[in-house]
């Protein structure tokens, strides 16, 4: 076995791990408050991307201003969904409201078509090209890039909600959302802070990616593929996102490595067989009390 | 004008995953339909041009023909996608009046028993890769064979020349020293360029993609220091690549069977298109090489027609097709810089172009090759 | 007296179609316990709910009247704004956030303090002393406890939140004798201790009564007899239809010995 | 206004028209089914066909996310299994259709209780992923086991045939495929009214208390998962003879997520709310369509702008009806109903 | 006889120990009721019985045989019919089909029959219907809801609604978990009446968990006080009352002048 291969596919999945985090992080933070598995995730950070693409691409200005514009832009966006399309749904069993969100997914591919146009698109380099050496070992600096910018957000995500009354928030209204407004909490403001912090990981999440692989109107499935992660590492947990990223993204890089890339799927997907049979909630997910 | 409208119908894929060629393939279809009734249509019969938007998705595109074949008396059809094409065989088949083509050059389509009322407007994706590996025989010796690696989508579309390809090479020499598959569209590809890495081959043939991940294998690989030729099939060869890659695209090679729209070739069709192309829409300039497929799709559509009516036959399907096959030595006025004769409903014809980043255009560095 | 809630003659629809009250008025004057009394589905929840503004979430709206609180009229007040001004609802059920521990139960409500410049600890210490059960299971998770510890938590939560009302919603639903007494006293201290004024919903009409200075009774969404508590103790319909004391001598009726015809309710004549 | 008519039985009672009134309506119905294939255009005959197939999976899909609770994103790999079978046996056997649909019915329904087999201990969104993961394998399986399925190119068929009739036609197919349509809805609306629909629902209520009740809760998951999968058999066996051709990609995720669409759009649990999904997910793409046509002349350009445009008033659609009607069409229709049935004395 | 008889059952989650050797018998025939302050253990005794939770010692014996291993289901079919603390009736589903969903262990219909509604299965639905109707909905009184969704009713309603369900059961032992909870005083004193008439007509046994004394007192037979999952009590309801270990843990002095001068000391000073 040739061991300097196998440790560079795996800083290689790693990093790329780190970026699935972040995408399920935007997944978890909407689920812990809203319990709603958002299916739009992947547009937001589509068009979050395609934001950036317009201020750094088109009106050129420096990608170091316009990571953040972007970046704010699909929260705001997030923001707006929220109070327009699921506010009014409070109250509505989850499953409908998800399938609000896969109809918001439609209306952001037809918006994107409508002001980028169909066509494929790259996203101006930002990140430096000069490759990364951990010892012996190459890495890809847009992806090494991008695992640190990655990380440093879901770490402080992570910080947030481990030592601030927000996540008990967050997770009073998920649980029962008249009791928390009779607690004075307020919850359309928590429904829709969740949406924006969900949206502003998920939008530089899209940004690093579409870096790395391009963009166009379809960028959006990439959210469904990072589902394995939040199921794997539990709907609700932050830490659980940032194991299970870093695990998932390792485990089908090495599978599409070693076995070819039409198994990168199924090697997931068996690993979340694998799991759920073991822990129904994920890693490290909250389980469901049941009581008669 | 009071002959009956000869009508060409189309599934279009406007939106979708292939939209991006789908807006261009009906631009050529709809320009070249205006051009020709500007010229006196067919024999005096206008042409009417019907389409759907599919969003490239197959049920859909089998609806609009549906309808279009039920409202309008159709002579030929555009199709969008190798699904549709296999899934409409059988209705087609059954109909006999109606010859189909469009934006698939699946190997399969080929087939004449399977697929007898159906035709590729160029070389299929095997013949492609036959092309393309030809040219790469020439650029070595007997003995000293360059090595190559396929990369390619896991769709039917990404699946379809491989096992061609991968035989074909053989014959000529050439050793397949690495095959990526992966997922199509964006993706991060750094596992797979690392095994480029230890493969080291000299020319990377791509396909079933568009631009992504296309760019990240050659500037990744370019970073590592390899010295890797770049190659592309069809779809994978337009000029998107160049505006979006910029620099980074110099070198990058594509097999490609019609002229480029800017290439500095003539003739008077190509003339024509350009002259078309400029007027209808005179903001637009440079057009993609979809738009190139989709009026060579419906030049061959009227050539058939033509030839079916001037021999006093009824536009069926078996007709249409006899026509087809009887086309020999044609001359596209500059489309394909050849003349081309139609060989088991194809085209096999191309050209390897190559990118000249600077000049932001693909220039030849072949001849036309014409597989027979 | 001067009144911390008036609600004057309300009417509430739900789903649009159901009208649930019809012309419902009761005041609350600062510092009382007032009981609100009633059968099943007479509307005792749904005029709690108009109050503290949730009817919204169920589809429901107030139709007509004007409800105030401290004088002013709460009409389009977002539900957490009245919290926050002090007006707390400890809903029927209890509602406790069954996947939070009891100390992050106790967490959210503090949320009711936003905005009043105080500091938010300390309550979390009242509320063990009320309620030592509480203290050790604080780590656990709120579903998991008994229904009688789910009650003690939601009175926990109303404590931390120091309201100038607190409306009750049955809350001895489901608590053994001795404990609804002990709720009632701790329910009375803090109505004595900290002049905090009580709107009670109870089925417990004895115990109700007992606590209350004031009381109404409602069929049918409206109020069909009011008075103060004593007096209504002494109204013979209260007495046979809430106290279960039958005839004249004031002898508790035996559940052994129940006719099986109905006496028709006065107030319904 | 209708008056509601006095019950002489509790057979009466039960039955599933319990007036004169609805048995004339259905009657209607069946007329209209049956003249209209032979008024309708083929366009309009293929689409009737296509929302044939669509009801049938969506009211599978019905009772498993709808009356049992078991949210599934895998009916598109389900289908597959019941395309796969009509193809490999058609082109292997040769048997006649009722033949290959049943098996394709039954061959899902046993794939569906492999994957149900979590469903004890894993719910709700998580069960929807993990029915996401069995349609990944499924697609997996149908890609790269080239034997049998044919790989990437997949199978092409003959068409449907039996006692020497050959189903070509869409015309001779619609009559297949709303026969079965109809008796599945049947199907459907017989098991609610019994014992084994009445156990779907109280799992999908309280799972808990329904097991202290007597519903051994794994039986009637995996059976539930079975029936829904093998009306994704069926519906996928149809599929396969109405095209005559499948491939893997013809069961994409997209495809899943449609059904799951039509489901919740027409009213989760109910199944005249699957089949009001089932045409709106299936026609309402169509019909929009027409816009364009009608820009077209005005505007040569129309198509290129208004499919982005479509894109975005189908997506609004589906939240505007979600918002403005949670509980779906059915509950829209059951207004609409009950406004009539008032109607002359509506205030 | 007894047909009930637990003897030394202990449960516990994690550190709370919800249940620790239990030890008492269900006389047949017998009003039983189980009190005891909130959280003794009382609905984790009747999971334990129903087969829900599962005690890490002791036995249940049901019948003279014992209940260990026998999954919820069977259990049900045996005779062991319930009602639940927090009403868990099936809100998808009107009144008749809650009940009728109570006699899913006496019926043999399965998926196929299910999907034709023909021959036995009808016939069975029939059966079943008619058996519904005349002996549980015209003796609850609850014939005028039979077509409502029970998630539009009120409160006292859906309790009867609950017992009529666990009546279809045909229980031989009949368990309530706080019937008249949330209950004014007359709705208590029907419910109070149905359940005495059921013990009579019905040949069941009641086992029941109540708050209410009122209630307890008047119409158990026999009494056992459970207090931090453990047997304080056991007896008459007389005695029952006049234990004072009762009475300190759980009954308090239930004097409602006495209740009256501690709450209202303003009042009756006045
Ligand atoms: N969300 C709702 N939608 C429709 N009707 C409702 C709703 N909530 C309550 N109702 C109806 O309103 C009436 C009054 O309900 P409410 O809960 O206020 O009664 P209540 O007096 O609190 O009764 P209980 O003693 O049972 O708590 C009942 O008939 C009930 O069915
Ligand atoms: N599933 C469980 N997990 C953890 N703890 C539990 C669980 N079920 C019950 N308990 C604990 O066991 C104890 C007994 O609970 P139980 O519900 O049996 O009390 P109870 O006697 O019915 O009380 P109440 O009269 O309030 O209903 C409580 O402390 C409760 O917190
Ligand atoms: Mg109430
Ligand atoms: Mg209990």
């Amino acid at each position: 076995m040739d061991w300097l291969f196998f440790g560079e596919i795996s800083l290689a999945g790693l990093a790329m791990g780190g970026l699935y985090a972040l995408i399920a992080l935007g997944f978890v933070i909407i689920y812990k408050a809203t319990r709603v598995i958002n299916f739009a995730i992947g547009e937001i950070m589509m068009f979050a991307a395609y934001l950036f693409l317009a201020f750094a691409g088109g009106m050129e200005i420096s990608p170091w201003v316009a990571v953040p514009l972007a970046v704010l832009g699909g929260a705001l966006l997030g923001g707006v969904i929220e109070k327009t399309m699921i506010r009014p749904m409070l109250g509505e069993s989850p499953i409908s409201v998800v399938m609000v969100t896969i109809g918001i997914a439609s209306i952001l591919v037809g918006l994107v078509e409508l002001i980028w146009t169909a066509d494929p698109q790259l996203l101006p380099s930002f990140l430096p090209r000069e490759p990364v050496f951990i010892g012996e070992l190459y890495l890809a600096p847009k992806i090494a890039y991008g695992f640190l910018i990655g990380m440093a957000m879901l770490i402080l995500y992570l910080l947030y909600f481990r030592f601030s009354r927000g996540g008990v928030a967050l997770r009073a209204t998920a649980s029962d959302q008249a009791a928390a407004y009779s607690m004075g909490i307020n919850v359309r403001r928590v429904f829709n802070l969740a949406w924006v912090f969900g949206s502003l990981a998920a939008s530089l999440a899209g940004i690093l990616v579409a870096a790395t692989g391009g963009l166009s109107p379809q960028f959006g499935i990439i959210g469904l593929s990072v589902l394995v992660v939040v199921i794997v590492g539990g709907l609700d947990s932050i830490l659980g996102a940032l194991i299970a990223g870093v695990f998932i993204g390792w485990l089908e890089t090495v599978a599409g490595a070693y076995l070819g890339g039409e198994y990168r799927m199924p090697a997931t997907f068996a690993v979340l067989a694998v799991i759920l049979v073991f822990k129904p909630y994920g890693l490290f997910g909250t389980h469901e009390i049941e009581r008669v | 004008q009071d002959k009956d409208p000869i009508v060409f119908g189309g599934s279009i894929p406007l939106s979708g995953v292939f939209a991006f060629a789908g807006i261009h393939l009906h631009a050529g279809l709809t320009d070249y339909t205006n051009w020709l009734n500007d010229q006196g249509g067919i024999n005096g019969h206008p042409v009417e041009y019907v389409m759907e938007d599919t969003a490239y998705e197959v049920d859909r595109s089998v609806a609009a023909f549906k309808k279009i074949s039920g409202n309008e008396n159709l002579a030929t059809y555009y199709g969008d996608s190798t699904g549709f094409m296999k899934a409409i065989a059988a209705e087609v088949n059954e109909m006999n009046s109606v010859l189909m083509s469009g934006a698939s050059f699946a190997t399969a389509l080929t087939n004449n028993e399977q697929y007898p009322y159906q035709f590729i407007p160029g070389p299929n994706y095997s013949q492609m890769f036959g092309i393309i590996l030809e040219y790469i025989a020439s650029q070595g010796e007997e003995g000293d064979m360059p090595t190559v690696a396929f990369v390619y989508s896991d769709t039917e579309f990404g699946k379809d020349p491989i096992e061609n390809g991968k035989a074909r090479a053989a014959e000529l020499g050439i050793e397949v020293v690495e095959e990526i598959v992966t997922k199509p569209g964006s993706v991060d590809v750094s596992a797979e360029v690392l095994k480029m890495r230890r493969a080291r081959p000299d020319y990377v043939v791509f396909h079933g993609y568009v631009l992504s991940p296309i760019n990240e294998f050659m500037v990744q690989m370019r970073q590592m220091g390899l010295d890797t030729q770049f190659m592309g099939t069809f779809w994978s060869s337009d000029k998107l690549i160049i505006d979006k890659m910029g620099e980074d695209a110099d070198g990058y090679m594509g097999v490609m069977p019609y002229n480029y729209y800017d290439s500095e070739e003539g003739g008077p069709m190509l003339d024509a298109l350009r002259a078309q192309a400029e007027k209808s829409d005179p903001e637009a300039g440079y057009r993609p090489t979809g738009y190139m497929q989709g009026w060579f799709n419906a030049m061959v559509w009227t050539e058939v027609v033509k030839r079916t009516l001037d021999a006093g036959k009824e536009l069926t399907g078996d007709n249409m097709a006899e026509a087809l096959a009887s086309i020999k030595d044609w001359d596209t006025g500059g489309i394909i810089g050849i003349p081309v004769t139609v060989k088991d409903m194809s085209f096999p014809v191309g050209r390897i172009w190559r990118v000249n980043a600077s000049e932001g255009r693909y220039e030849p560095v072949s001849d036309w090759i014409h597989l027979d | 007296m001067d009144a911390v809630l008036e609600v004057d003659n309300i009417e509430v629809v739900y789903n649009k179609t159901v009208q649930v009250l019809r012309g419902l008025s009761l005041r609350v004057p600062r510092g009382a316990i007032v009981a609100l009394l009633g059968s099943n589905g007479a509307g005792k929840s749904t005029t709690l709910k108009s109050v503290s503004g949730l009817l919204s979430l169920e589809d429901g709206e107030v139709t007509a009247g004007d409800i105030r609180f401290n004088g002013q009229s709460l009409k389009g007040r977002p539900p957490e704004k009245m919290v926050r001004d002090g007006l707390f609802h400890v809903m029927e059920g209890r509602r406790v956030f069954e996947d939070l521990t009891v100390e992050e139960n106790l967490v959210a409500a503090t949320y009711a303090l936003t905005g009043r410049g105080q500091g938010v600890g300390g309550g979390q210490e009242m509320v063990y002393d009320y309620f030592p059960r509480l203290k050790e299971r604080r780590r656990q998770l709120a579903g998991y406890l008994s229904g009688g510890e789910q009650q003690m938590l939601a009175l926990g939560r109303a404590l931390i939140a120091r309201p100038e009302l607190i409306m009750l919603d049955e809350p001895s639903l489901g608590l053994a004798p001795l404990l609804v007494e002990e709720i009632f006293e701790i329910v009375a201290r803090i109505n004595r201790e900290q002049g905090t004024a009580i709107l009670l919903v109870e089925q417990n009409a004895a115990v109700s009564l007992a606590i209350a200075s004031y009381g109404y009774i409602m069929e049918n969404g409206k109020i069909v007899i009011d008075g103060p508590a004593d007096k209504l103790t002494d109204n013979e319909d209260v007495r046979e239809f809430y106290l279960g004391v039958g005839g004249k001598e004031g002898e508790a009726r035996s559940y052994r010995d129940i006719k099986h015809y109905k006496r028709r309710k006065r107030w319904l004549s | 206004m209708r008056i509601g008519d006095a019950k002489q039985t509790y057979l009466a009672d039960e039955a599933i028209w319990t007036s004169s009134t609805q048995k004339i309506w259905f009657a209607l119905l069946l007329a209209v089914l049956l003249a209209f294939p032979f008024m309708a255009s083929s366009y309009l005959l293929y689409l009737g066909c296509l929302v044939g197939i669509a009801v049938i999976s969506t009211t599978g899909l019905n009772i498993l996310t709808g009356y049992t609770g078991l949210i599934s994103l895998g009916q598109a790999g389900f289908m597959g299994v019941g395309a796969y079978t009509v193809a490999w046996l058609s082109l292997n056997t040769g048997l006649p259709f009722p033949v290959t649909l049943l098996a394709a019915g039954l061959l899902a329904a046993a794939v569906g209780v492999l994957v149900g087999l979590p469903s004890l201990r894993v719910k709700g969104l998580y069960l929807a992923i993990a029915t996401l993961a069995a349609s990944v394998f499924l697609h997996f399986i149908f890609a790269e086991w080239e034997p049998v399925t044919g790989g990437m190119e997949g199978l092409s068929l003959e068409p449907a045939h039996l006692f020497g009739l050959e189903f070509r036609s869409d015309f001779a197919m619609y009559f297949i495929i709303v026969p079965l349509a109809v008796l599945a809805l049947f199907g459907a609306k017989n098991l609610f009214r019994t014992r084994v629909g009445r156990a779907f629902i109280a799992i999908r209520d309280r799972d808990i208390s329904a097991e202290i009740l007597g519903i051994p809760l794994l039986k009637y998951k995996l059976m539930s998962f079975a029936l829904s999968s093998f009306y994704a058999g069926i519906a996928g066996g149809l599929f396969a003879y109405f095209y005559r051709v499948v491939t893997p990609e013809s069961f994409p995720l997209s495809m899943s997520i449609f059904y799951l669409a039509a489901v919740i759009v027409g009213g989760m649990g109910n199944l005249l709310g699957g089949v009001l999904g089932a045409a709106f997910m299936t026609l309402v793409p169509e019909a929009l369509k027409l816009l364009t046509a009608v820009m077209t002349p005005i505007w040569p350009n129309a198509p290129v702008f208004m499919s982005p445009m479509l894109e975005i008033i189908f997506g609004a659609l589906i939240v505007g009806f979600l918002i403005f009607e949670p509980h779906g069409l059915a509950e829209i229709w059951r207004r609409v109903r009950r406004f009539f049935h008032l109607w002359p004395f509506r205030s | 006889m007894n047909i009930l008889e637990i003897s030394q059952l202990s449960l516990s989650f994690g550190g709370v120990h919800a249940l620790q050797d239990v030890s008492f018998h269900v006389p047949k025939d017998t009003i039983t009721t189980v009190i005891g302050p909130n959280g003794a253990g009382k609905t984790s005794l009747f999971n334990c019985i129903s087969g829900f939770y599962k005690p890490q010692q002791g036995e249940i014996r049901y019948q003279g045989a014992p209940l260990r291993g026998i999954k919820p289901p069977k259990r049900a079919a045996l005779g062991l019919a319930r009602t639940f603390q927090n009403i868990a009736l099936f809100r998808g589903m009107t009144v008749l089909d809650n009940i009728k969903l109570g006699a899913h262990v006496h019926m043999k219909t399965g998926l196929l029959g299910s999907l034709a509604y023909y021959g036995r299965a009808r016939r069975e639905e029939m059966e079943i219907r008619e058996e519904v109707e005349r002996r549980i909905i015209d003796f609850l009184e609850i014939d005028h809801i039979r077509r409502q969704p029970v998630a539009s009713l009120p409160y006292g309603l859906q309790k009867r609604v609950e017992l009529a369900r666990a009546l279809a059961m045909r229980p031989k032992v009949l368990m309530l978990d706080e019937p008249v909870a949330g209950m004014n005083r007359e709705e208590k004193e029907d419910m109070a009446r149905f359940i005495l008439d059921i013990r009579e007509e019905w040949d069941v046994t009641v086992l029941m968990v109540e708050h209410d004394m009122g209630m307890v007192m008047d119409i158990s037979d026999h009494i056992a006080v459970l207090n931090f999952g453990q047997v304080i009590a056991e007896g008459k309801p007389q005695d029952v009352q006049q234990n004072p270990d009762v009475i300190k843990a759980y009954l308090g002095n239930s004097d409602i002048d006495d209740l009256r001068k501690r709450l209202n000391p303003d009042r009756e000073a006045a």
